[in-house]
């Protein structure tokens, strides 16, 4: 009943490695993650990002990516499947479809 | 007064930022609010445990002195990620104080069970 | 109606500012409250009223202090972080013996309990992380 | 005067840091004392060249306007690494700018060419 | 006897500040000479004269201060930096009509040419990252 | 002829991994490494770090650690082999017997 919210990309924190790491190991599926700022660099293909997008693959909570931060990277179509676009109304929606919001950095 | 559950993570190395210091310090206001506190260290953030370390005139500020004196306000819940220590192969030093070690499953149930989770 | 609590850890020029700046314009335009905006660590820079970027720059400091006097926000700056940082109010400055004040118009100096305060009250505390 | 060979590296992120810029600060006044300039996009410092960046009401600084007019400013040693924009699959992505690839033995040949390095 | 020019990015309660105060004393403790001290970014806090932590901390920007003083070193603030931080001198608190200067004793505020020319000039430009 | 200066933990920052495949591909071999600050924590024996400890080890070049920031840590005993410690008189020192200082974040 978690919102993680992870603002890191991948290269600069094992943020989304340990919050998936601990979400895999919950007996709970109902969190998600939503990925904002630098984070949203995840979801692309690159080779270095290979063991998250299995992990995330594999897991039953959602994973979502904020559509501003994403426009502002200039990513569009080279993104890996399985992410949800959300925008700015929606990160609000999301907060409090959970009980609660935390934050990773 | 409603009484919120608060966890707060401390994951971030000793030195490396500011957000360790103001966890500990968010964590003493809570508990002067007498609100039911959580403390664990994960990742590289249970290097705050070990006790050689020595910033002696280095100009920063070493938070793990701060750490034993928890219990005197009534924080005993500290808690620290199983293996953290020994991926680091740091299972043999000396820690500032003993804290109970906690699986990832038994992390993804605090997180669950607290209503407000400061990831520091 | 749901209410919140944004804790802001950015500086101006911090994308973590931003965030928390455009995550509370959709709370306010979604019709929940926001209880307390908290600026902690280098997030008190958003409340210097010193700050003069160039012109090619936004100030985020003033667009902080535009939302916060539209819609009448409780912003609270934590007092250790600004004390350590060099932001004062006039209390401050005559205390400490300094030329002036330099907190902006709007936002106000407390201690960290506020942030309690505002877990306890508010429905979600989000915090936007530096 | 002196001429020192300057070389500026650009290897953070778009919006994750101030550094790229002040790099770029860093190469403007360089460009103004007459010094020889070579910038360099490395890692995650490729994706300042993707032209569908847009910021507009986001509040920050979009740097990638800037880069076109360096030719102005008689900067026209721009390159930036093999292969960077291809591992992030980002290859066929517009640029705002044509820039020849480095290798990696070429990156390290400018550096040992260098002065002194701008590493931001 | 060889000179150095080294670039502070770091604000006062960082660790890169703190590494840079430490070498420059191991610069003069060598015998070397130190041709200039750039702060820049957030380093320009290191100048800001109404910080004042909390006394169980330390004051990195009165170490600053006391070494450039007591060695009689060249300490200079980014312009472009400061202003958009608020760090003003005098004449740039009257430009800006603000209330007063905070700009720290002992520190000069100029342009990023001086960084250059520290580069011209210096045997070795040491840059201690954020 | 460079002295490559790294100060940030390798859980947050590629610059390590990348100066490394910089000089793996050099045709030079006059360069050397020196880790202060949070990249200390490059030469704990951790499993993430052991593809960089390969890397290091297959180096003509040295690595140095900062003696200072090791203590500030309480790092002691439990580093990989083949770095050498330093001081900030051998900081300085190696800042001289290198052509220059080049700073990775």
């Amino acid at each position: 009943m978690t919102l993680h919210l992870i603002n890191k990309s991948p290269a600069k924190s094992s943020a989304l490695n340990e919050c998936l790491s601990v979400l895999e190991a919950s007996n709970n599926s109902s969190s998600a993650i939503l990925l904002i700022e630098d984070a949203v660099y995840s979801a692309l293909k690159h080779p270095a990002n290979m063991a998250l997008h299995e992990k995330i693959k594999k897991l039953a909570s959602p994973c979502y990516l904020l559509k501003e931060d994403l426009l502002m990277r200039g990513l569009h179509a080279e993104l890996v499947e399985g992410f949800t676009i959300v925008d700015y109304a929606g990160f609000v929606q999301l907060s409090l479809d959970f009980k609660k919001v935390q934050s990773w950095s | 007064m409603t009484l919120k559950n608060i966890l707060i993570i401390i994951r971030q190395a000793p030195y490396s930022s500011l957000l360790p210091a103001a966890a500990l310090d968010v964590l003493l206001t809570a508990a002067a609010f007498e609100q039911p506190i959580t403390l664990l260290f994960m990742g590289e953030g249970v290097q705050h445990l070990l006790s050689a370390q020595n910033s002696t005139g280095s100009g920063m500020k070493n938070i793990s002195k701060a750490l034993p004196s928890l219990e005197l306000y009534e924080v005993d819940q500290v808690f620290m990620e199983k293996d953290a220590l020994a991926n680091r192969k740091l299972e043999n030093e000396k820690l500032v104080l003993q804290v109970e070690s906690l699986s990832l499953n038994q992390i993804a149930d605090a997180i669950e069970k607290a209503d407000q989770v400061f990831n520091f | 109606m749901q209410s919140f609590t944004l804790v802001v850890f950015g500086a101006p020029d911090s994308q973590s500012s931003s965030t928390a700046l455009n995550y509370a314009k959709a709370v306010l335009k979604a019709g929940h409250h926001i209880y307390r905006l908290f600026f902690y660590q280098d997030g008190v820079f958003n409340a210097c009223s010193f700050n003069t970027p160039s012109q090619d720059e936004e100030n985020s400091s003033v667009n902080w202090q535009t939302l916060i006097q539209e819609h009448e926000l409780d912003a609270v700056v934590c007092v250790a972080s600004a004390l350590k940082r060099g932001i004062v109010n006039a209390a401050e400055a005559e205390r400490y013996e300094l030329a002036a004040s330099n907190l902006r118009q709007g936002f106000e100096i407390s201690g960290l309990g506020q942030l309690i305060d505002g877990v306890i009250q508010s429905d979600r505390v989000v915090n936007f992380l530096p």
